[in-house]
């Protein structure tokens, strides 16, 4: 039941505001639609705890700890990314660089944008995933280019060319899945069934299954922009409007590596060699590097975030790639914090962007002394996405770095290496703009910031003191991983 | 039940026939033929698919064909025609590449397609298993193509040609997905190139062409 | 009844000392003269320079503060007690214990800090030059003279001066090479801390020569006169911390007081050497040039360091 | 975490969790800056002297542990405090007692704001330095480590508005994490992979001897980057400086001590087994680190940054007592191992009290009269007369001259070092020397140093003419001053007392004390190893001064006179005698550039001749800049260069990427 209601609410959103999204109460409504499915989130995810995993509408959706974890996360960072889009779209329709049908557009595909987010975490149905993550690309696109400059027509084509190739590849992946399924599980709709594939995952072919996972880590790989693969995410987290970067920094991201952790998961058992683990920590570590390298390089403040998100994504990659309880608990961790951290430094980026009119870094200075709440906003979070230890972000690198010097003691230079240079580089550019003369003027309307102060404050918490059932519900999704 | 081997042949006939279309595609240098080209595939793996649903008798199949028909060969090509009138692009396409290089690039795709897939033929069960490295080929060949073209509206249906390589490998693999799978793709498709239309509205609009080379402003260097 | 004749020994060595001291310098400037066969002014001069200064009235600078005035009354008593832990006439004196080598090359340091400080409280260019030049000299002596001594002490395992003096004189005599080098280098030091002349000349006019006088070139009439007493002192020291350590035979134990009398008595011919040979060294060599200063100091180190390599590799 | 058994631990939490509420009372009262100086600071103060009284408590008690509610699902934070622990924690309270009673008097003046968000990070500054000295797991360890970097940063860049200072807290913090980072990787090593972080679990990891050197290094480095070691020491002049003068009192005097606290519980404790090549590398890079300070203390004319390199040249010295002592260790002499032990943790001690009093008096001159720059100051003696009294104090204790607590550690280390020849390998058997010998020339130089320093800045003729004369220090200021100074007499005074409690350190440390003849020879005498062996007493040495000082002044009063009368110095014949023709502390410090020359790198501008301004400019470069930092700043930026042509733009070669990778993962997979 409460499925039912997590999906209906933000596609029931998406089709009101396809129709009143230009009104006055636009904004509020689409908060409320998100609010709603955030309880609708909350109790799904009590009702996991007390009973365990579910399968429901005969198999189509399954819900486990893994993905509920997600789904929750999902649900609370859309509500609050909601909630800072009120006055930030207020402001950006004030200045006259959005008009009312855009805005139309923007609340339409933001829920909408939600509820594909929810139906892949939620489908048990492997090709549904495929469906649903295309369908979140198609609804992210136009938004990319709301603005119509040609930077951000550019950054939407590339997004849309590169994805959609990308997620090409992911299809000829589920393919062979399916393929290698159908040999085990006999044609019909079982055979794309995740939880089906788990249990048999042991008997497929692994050099079908060996061909499926390359496809499919090219495909999502791209998605959660891999190294090689990542061109389109600076640009695309650069260009459109900050509520959409943090919606794809924050969640797209996690739901890409979902799908991949899920694909290792069947691919594990089939070939039982560590051959996927070893890829995703190649490419994981890979992106790490680039990454922490290309941040020193940046001048527009979206585009070093960016870049700061690939290099987290890398992380967590070679977190899953390493595999083993420890790893996979930070790679969890990680996944939670990081979405949590970036969407508020997101935040806080998007007003500091209003108020000085230009991302550019080198003309944004002195925001602590014009408005201290975004400035320290600003300098917290930042300091939280570098790892700094009160801050979760940290309990989980710590976890990752020493399961690393453990297990892969060879990959421990380059992290550290790449975690100096990215700290060098983002703290180098941060610090200047927090600091310093006042250079920026007053908001038309007041900013949003609550939403900033509650995520530090989460992630805060996760640093220092873990709940109880939060962490069992971490080791129960690492378990289930492995 | 007409004898199996006749019905395979006629099936190997049509991949063929697909990777012929597909090298086509590679090397023609106006779009509009390209588009009747495009169109022409998408009528070779409709049949294709007819005659697997025959001879496998499987009743969803020919939902699948008909809507593959309606779109692939009808819509499709129906929008990107209105499309190009609309913008008035009367123009041929320049490639990046030029042409010997991509037939030459092409073939060793083939080569590589071919002994790529030959591990998992030999175990495939269905009739067409021989096709499903005929499939691989026209993907990469579409890929290629999309890498080399200057022009929006070309990318574009170099996608499109690798949806239909994509439809062809799974109606070869594995005799097509589950139905709603297969649907959810389909109106994927169809909303994908919807929006690739309006994108080219809005590049038209700011760049007055639709030459790639003015969205290359982006960047790191 | 030890313990009583002990403190009885203690008095009697530091009252002595204290009143031969200007003697000795007395002696080296009248051998000097005698070289530059000059006839000198006799050698209890500076006990009659000494009585005049203490009856002078005193000629203070307009800024110089508390601690200028206290200086010279901190030097006395450094060099008071410095003279009181050396085994002059007698070993293991109550006051031995208080301090070993290290400790006294370091309330030499003391005494070279609060004189510089001193000579900077006046605020002219000359006090300031002094100080940086002295502090410059001191810097460079201090690791030669503890290598020097790090040798004795490596030989006698330990720093204490009674525990050196025991091994050394009164066990069987050995021939120890390390002990050489480190008694030229010993000899160079001496020099450099005392302001003689290679380094510095104590009886300069030429305020932009001076490094020692230097500094003390506002002082007048009392504190002028514990000031040079306190030099003396110090050459005194230094001279019978030389002998402690390389001519250590006629110390007499503490307690018995007839070898009290023979070590009065073999103390004054031994300084009297050493006063001589002072003379003779100074007449012979010519002042160094302040910058000439660090080569001379350095080979005093490398061939203090060379004596203790010697002592490791040849074990002796 | 039960209170009915009332332990050091237990003390310890409540008395650093009281600091980070005190923190959180000084950021609420923030609109009235006068509640905040003369309540939070002073309540500060109190528990600080708590916080010591429960380090002297731990060092006589056995260890007690526990175990706080927070912390990692399977791993909350424990906390341990034992001798070592003690020590630390005794040095981190006496010291900040004083600070902060500075602190109450210092931040007065300044009126604004800013003094409640001070109080906050000085506060939980505090705080998490006392929570480094009781962590027992390595994740409890590492974020309290590194928010100590982090709230110390935001006291460094409290005026933010200087570009330099934003430049200081930069770097400070880039090396901070840096270490902070290695040393997580040493943990790593150490913890053997089962996920238990607890140092107990760490103790119990056996190594192979390779893997104990890697964790060794990493935490030398790591630890070494914190406490300013040789290569990585280059943030420390610029960043104590920036910081408002208590808080460059409070980095160099405990932040750099949790530093050496870190590095004897890691390699002591956890590693165990040393090598005598660990305890010869230490040693090394301790004496060079001591003589570069030191250099580089000379040329400076700012006397924050002349304190700070001392404070890199001490780190040297306490380096080359805690090298002896693992070289000792290594090559199985315990007893000599425990005396450079304790000679290196007494000079830690020693170090914090001292360079904390000259950082407060350098504060206390700043305030009252806005200076910085040597060259500016002079014949301030007559304008503060009790500052100059207690730096004075600070001066000679720092250059190790005998009544004071300076020359005590440092003829401990000379003892230690004369323990050479029970070694075996020739080699390090005739190093040890030498390295006492660089010890004793930066001791040297250190005094010449504050010659120079205390007789420009105090003594001669005031160099610049003052708005309007300067204040002598306020009531709390003077008391905080006074209470350290008190501390420089007590601990060079009585070392007994201290010795006896550092052998229970040792004890708990190394199983191993002083031989019971050193420790029975009463608070006279400080005895290291055989009364024979060496002794030293400083009691006597003030007695006998102060004795023979006041006979000579009552003798000459009574025999001769105390007649005195007041004239202008000797000039020479030159009539003008002005304050220009004083010496300037970069003239105070020719010779040393004269004779070590190649060790700086000098820009020196020389007007021309007919220049009717003539100003003579030099500055003092440290030669790491330009060998170790701006390389690999250029290799980082040329690297990124490279690596930023990814990024360059056209979508064909984009998708010419994924192509790539599609067809090499296709071959790979076969």
């Amino acid at each position: 039941m409460e499925i039912l209601l997590l999906l209906g609410a933000p596609f029931a959103g998406g089709i009101v505001l396809a129709v009143w999204g230009h009104r006055r109460f636009a904004p509020e409504l689409n908060s409320g639609m998100s609010l709603l499915t955030f309880l609708a989130a909350c109790v799904l995810t009590a009702r996991i705890i007390a009973d365990g995993p579910i399968l429901a509408w005969n198999r189509a959706f399954f819900v486990d700890p893994f993905n509920v974890f997600l789904v929750a996360l999902t649900a609370f960072v859309a509500f609050t990314t909601s909630l800072f889009s009120r006055p930030y779209m207020r402001i950006e329709a004030h200045t006259g660089r959005l008009s009312p049908n855009r805005l139309r557009l923007y609340h339409s595909m933001f829920q909408l944008f939600t509820f594909t987010m929810l139906l892949a975490l939620l489908t048990n149905n492997v090709g549904i995933l495929w469906v649903a993550m295309e369908a979140a690309t198609l609804t992210t696109v136009l938004l990319v280019s709301l603005y119509r400059t040609p930077a951000s027509l550019e950054a939407a084509w590339k997004y849309f060319i590169l994805c959609s190739v990308g997620i090409a590849q992911a299809l000829f992946g589920t393919i062979l899945l399916y393929f290698a399924a159908e040999k085990v599980l006999g044609s019909g709709g079982t055979a794309l069934l995740w939880t089906d594939l788990n249990q048999v995952k042991g008997q497929l072919e692994p050099t079908v299954m060996s061909l499926a996972f390359v496809f499919l880590l090219v495909g999502y790989g791209t998605k959660v922009g891999l190294a090689p693969l990542h061109n389109w995410l600076p640009d695309a987290h650069a260009e459109g409007p900050t509520p959409i970067s943090a919606v794809l920094s924050g969640l797209l991201l996690n739901v890409a590596l979902y799908a991949v952790v899920r694909a290792k998961v069947l691919v594990e058992g089939a070939l039982g060699n560590n051959f996927a683990g070893n890829l995703m920590m190649g490419f994981g570590l890979l992106s790490v590097v680039i990454a922490a390298f290309l941040l020193s390089r940046q001048r527009d403040i979206k585009r070093l975030f960016a870049y700061s998100s690939i290099e987290h994504m890398g992380l967590m990659t070679f977190a899953f790639g390493m595999g083993g309880a420890l790893a996979t608990f930070a790679g969890l961790l990680h996944m939670t914090v990081h979405s949590l951290t970036k969407s508020a430094i997101f935040f806080a980026v998007g007003h500091a962007a209003q108020k000085s009119g230009t991302q550019v870094m080198a003309d944004i200075r002195g925001l602590i002394e014009s408005n201290p709440t975004i400035g320290w906003g600003l300098m917290l979070g930042s300091l939280a996405i570098l790892g700094m230890p009160p801050f979760g972000v940290f309990a989980s690198e710590f976890m990752l770095l020493t399961a690393a010097m453990h297990q892969e003691p060879w990959a421990t230079p380059f992290l550290l290496a790449a975690l100096g240079v990215a700290f060098a580089a983002i703290f180098g550019k941060v610090q200047p703009m927090v600091f310093g003369k006042a250079s920026v003027e007053r908001l038309p309307h007041p900013p949003a910031l609550i939403p900033v102060f509650v995520h530090l404050a989460i992630v805060l918490l996760l640093g220092l003191y873990m709940p109880p059932y939060l962490a069992e519900w971490y080791r129960q999704a690492a378990a289930l991983i492995g | 039940m007409p004898s199996l081997p006749l019905w395979s042949q006629l099936i190997n006939l049509l991949a063929a026939l697909l990777l012929l279309l597909a090298f086509a595609m590679l090397t023609q240098r106006r779009v509009l033929s390209l588009i009747r080209l495009f169109a022409a595939q998408g009528f070779v793996l409709a049949l294709s698919t007819l005659v697997v649903a025959y001879t496998t008798n499987q009743p969803d199949l020919y939902m699948s064909v008909a809507v593959t028909f309606g779109l692939k060969v009808l819509a499709l090509p129906w929008f990107l025609h209105w499309l190009i009138r609309k913008l008035n692009v009367q123009w041929d396409i320049e490639t990046v590449i030029n042409i010997p290089v991509q037939m030459l690039v092409g073939i060793v795709l083939v080569i590589f397609a071919f002994n790529l897939a030959a591990p998992i033929s030999e175990i495939a069960g269905t009739i067409t298993k021989s096709t499903l490295g005929i499939a691989i080929a026209s993907i990469l060949l579409s890929f290629l193509m999309m890498i080399a073209r200057r022009k929006a509206v070309s990318q574009v249906i170099g996608f499109l040609a690798m949806e239909n390589g994509l439809f062809f490998a799974a109606t070869s693999a594995t005799y097509g997905m589950p139905l709603v799978v297969e649907l959810g793709i389909l109106f994927d498709v169809l909303v994908g190139t919807l929006v690739f239309g309006v994108f080219f509205f809005q590049i038209r609009e700011t760049f007055e062409s639709l030459d790639i080379h003015h969205l290359e402003k982006l960047k790191d260097r | 009844m030890k313990q009583a004749s002990g403190i009885i020994f203690q008095v009697l060595q530091s009252v002595l000392v204290v009143l031969i001291a200007p003697l000795v310098l007395g002696w080296v400037n009248q051998c000097r003269a005698w070289l530059q066969n000059r006839s000198g002014p006799g050698v209890w001069q500076p006990y009659r320079v000494l009585n005049k200064l203490f009856h002078k009235d005193a000629v203070l600078a307009h800024d110089a503060s508390l601690l200028f005035r206290s200086t010279p009354y901190i030097l006395f008593g450094c060099m008071w007690l410095a003279v009181g832990i050396v085994p002059v006439l007698a070993t293991s004196l109550p006051f031995a214990p208080a301090a070993d080598v290290i400790a006294l090359v370091g309330l030499f340091a003391l005494a070279r800090v609060f004189v510089s400080l001193a000579g900077m409280d006046i605020g002219t260019s000359f006090g300031t030059l002094g100080a940086r030049r002295e502090m410059m000299i001191g810097f460079l002596a201090e690791p030669a003279m503890l290598m020097t001594l790090f040798t004795a002490s490596l030989i006698s395992h330990s720093t204490s001066l009674p525990t050196i003096v025991d091994t050394l004189g009164h066990g069987e005599l050995v021939i120890y090479p390390s002990m050489a080098f480190a008694a030229v280098a010993f000899v160079m030091v001496l020099l450099a801390e005392n302001a003689r002349i290679p380094i510095d000349n104590p009886s300069t006019h030429l305020e932009l020569t001076m490094i020692h006088e230097a500094m003390i070139l506002e002082y007048s009439a009392r504190h002028l006169a514990l000031v040079e007493w306190a030099t003396s002192l110090k050459l005194t020291a230094y001279i019978t911390i030389g002998f402690a350590i390389f001519v250590p035979w006629g110390i007499a134990q503490a307690g018995d007081w007839e070898g009290l009398l023979i070590a009065f008595a073999v103390l004054l011919v031994k300084l009297a050497l050493a006063g001589a040979g002072l003379a003779l060294l100074e007449t012979v060599s010519a002042k160094m040039r302040i910058f000439r200063a660090p080569e001379f100091l350095g080979t005093a180190f490398m061939l203090a360091t060379l004596g203790m390599l010697i002592h490791f590799l040849l074990e002796a | 975490m039960d209170f009915s058994s009332f332990r050091p631990v237990e003390a310890a939490v409540t008395l650093s969790v009281i600091w980070i509420g005190l923190g959180g009372a000084g950021l609420a009262f923030a609109r009235a800056p006068r509640v905040v100086t003369d309540w939070v600071f002073p309540a500060g103060a109190a528990v600080a002297l708590a916080l010591a009284l429960t380090g002297l408590w731990a060092m006589n008690a056995p260890v007690s542990t526990a175990v706080l509610p927070a912390g990692l699902p399977d791993l909350p934070f424990h906390v341990r405090v034992d001798p070592l622990s003690g020590f630390f924690l005794l040095l981190l309270g006496g010291v900040s007692f004083g600070i902060s009673l500075f602190s109450a008097g210092y931040f007065r003046g300044s009126g604004d704001s800013s003094v409640g968000l001070m109080s906050l990070q000085y506060h939980v500054f505090l705080a998490s330095m006392g929570f480094v000295l009781i962590a027992d797991d390595a994740y409890l360890f590492m974020v309290v480590w590194e928010s100590m970097a982090l709230s110390s940063y935001f006291l460094v860049t409290a005026e933010h508005h200087s570009e330099q200072n934003r430049k200081a807290g930069f770097i400070y913090l880039l090396v901070a994490h840096l270490g902070a980072i290695s040393i997580l990787l040493s943990f790593g090593v150490l913890h053997g992979g089962h996920g238990d972080y607890t140092f107990d679990a760490l103790r119990r990891a056996e190594l192979s001897s390779f893997w104990a050197t890697i964790a060794f290094v990493l935490a030398f480095f790591g630890f070494g980057a914190k406490a300013g070691m040789l290569p990585l020491h280059v943030w420390l002049p610029e960043a104590h400086p920036a910081a408002p003068s208590p808080v460059s009192a409070l980095m160099s005097g405990v932040m750099l001590k949790t530093a050496i606290y870190g590095m004897v519980r890691v390699i002591y404790d956890l590693i165990g087994g040393i090598r005598w090549e660990w305890g010869l590398t230490v040693l090394l890079f301790g004496a060079a680190t001591s003589l570069f300070g030191v250099l580089f203390a000379l040329m400076q004319h700012d006397l924050k940054r002349l304190l700070a390199y001392h404070s890199v040249e001490n780190i040297g010295i306490i380096l080359i007592g805690i090298g002896l002592s693992m070289v000792f260790l290594g090559s199985g002499h315990p007893v000599a191992a425990v005396l450079g032990l304790i000679a290196g943790l007494y000079h830690t001690l020693n170090h914090a009290v001292f360079k904390g009093l000259l950082f407060l008096g350098a504060g206390a001159i700043l305030k009252s009269t806005g200076l910085r720059n040597l060259n500016e100051m002079g014949g301030l003696i007559r304008y503060l007369p009790h500052t100059a009294l207690y730096f004075l104090i600070g001066a000679l204790a720092i250059s190790a001259l005998p009544p004071l607590n300076g020359f005590v550690s440092e003829w401990l280390t000379f003892q230690a070092s004369l323990q050479a020849p029970l070694l075996e390998s020739s080699v390090v058997r005739s190093l040890v020397p030498i390295v006492a010998a660089v010890l004793a020339l930066s001791g040297a130089l250190t005094g010449m140093c504050f010659v120079k320093v205390y007789g420009v800045a105090f003594l001669g003729q005031h160099r610049h003419e003052l708005a309007e004369t300067p204040r002598e220090a306020s009531r709390w200021e003077r008391a905080g001053m006074l209470w350290l100074a008190a501390a420089c007499f007590a601990l060079g005074l009585l070392p007994v007392f201290m010795i006896g409690q550092l052998n229970n350190v040792s004890q708990a440390l190394i199983k191993a004390g002083l031989p019971d003849e050193a420790m029975a020879s009463g608070w006279l005498w400080l005895v290291p190893t055989s009364s024979a062996q060496a002794s030293y007493s400083p009691i006597v040495f003030l007695l006998v001064i102060a004795a023979v000082f006041a006979l000579t002044y009552l003798v000459v009063r009574q025999v001769y006179h105390g007649r005195l009368r007041r004239s202008d110095p000797w000039d020479c014949g030159f009539p003008a005698q002005t304050s220009r023709m004083e010496d300037t502390a970069d003239g105070f410090g020719q010779p040393i550039r004269q004779i070590f020359a190649p060790v700086y790198l000098i820009h020196r501008e020389i007007p021309r001749a007919d220049d009717p301004r003539p100003v003579f400019k030099q500055e003092i470069e440290d030669r790491h800049w330009n060998a170790i930092y701006s390389p690999i700043a250029r290799f980082a930026e040329f690297l990124s260069g490279h690596i930023g042509k990814v990024q360059q733009g056209r979508i064909s070669v984009y998708l010419l990427y994924s192509f790539l990778t599609l067809i090499a993962l296709l071959v790979f997979a076969q």
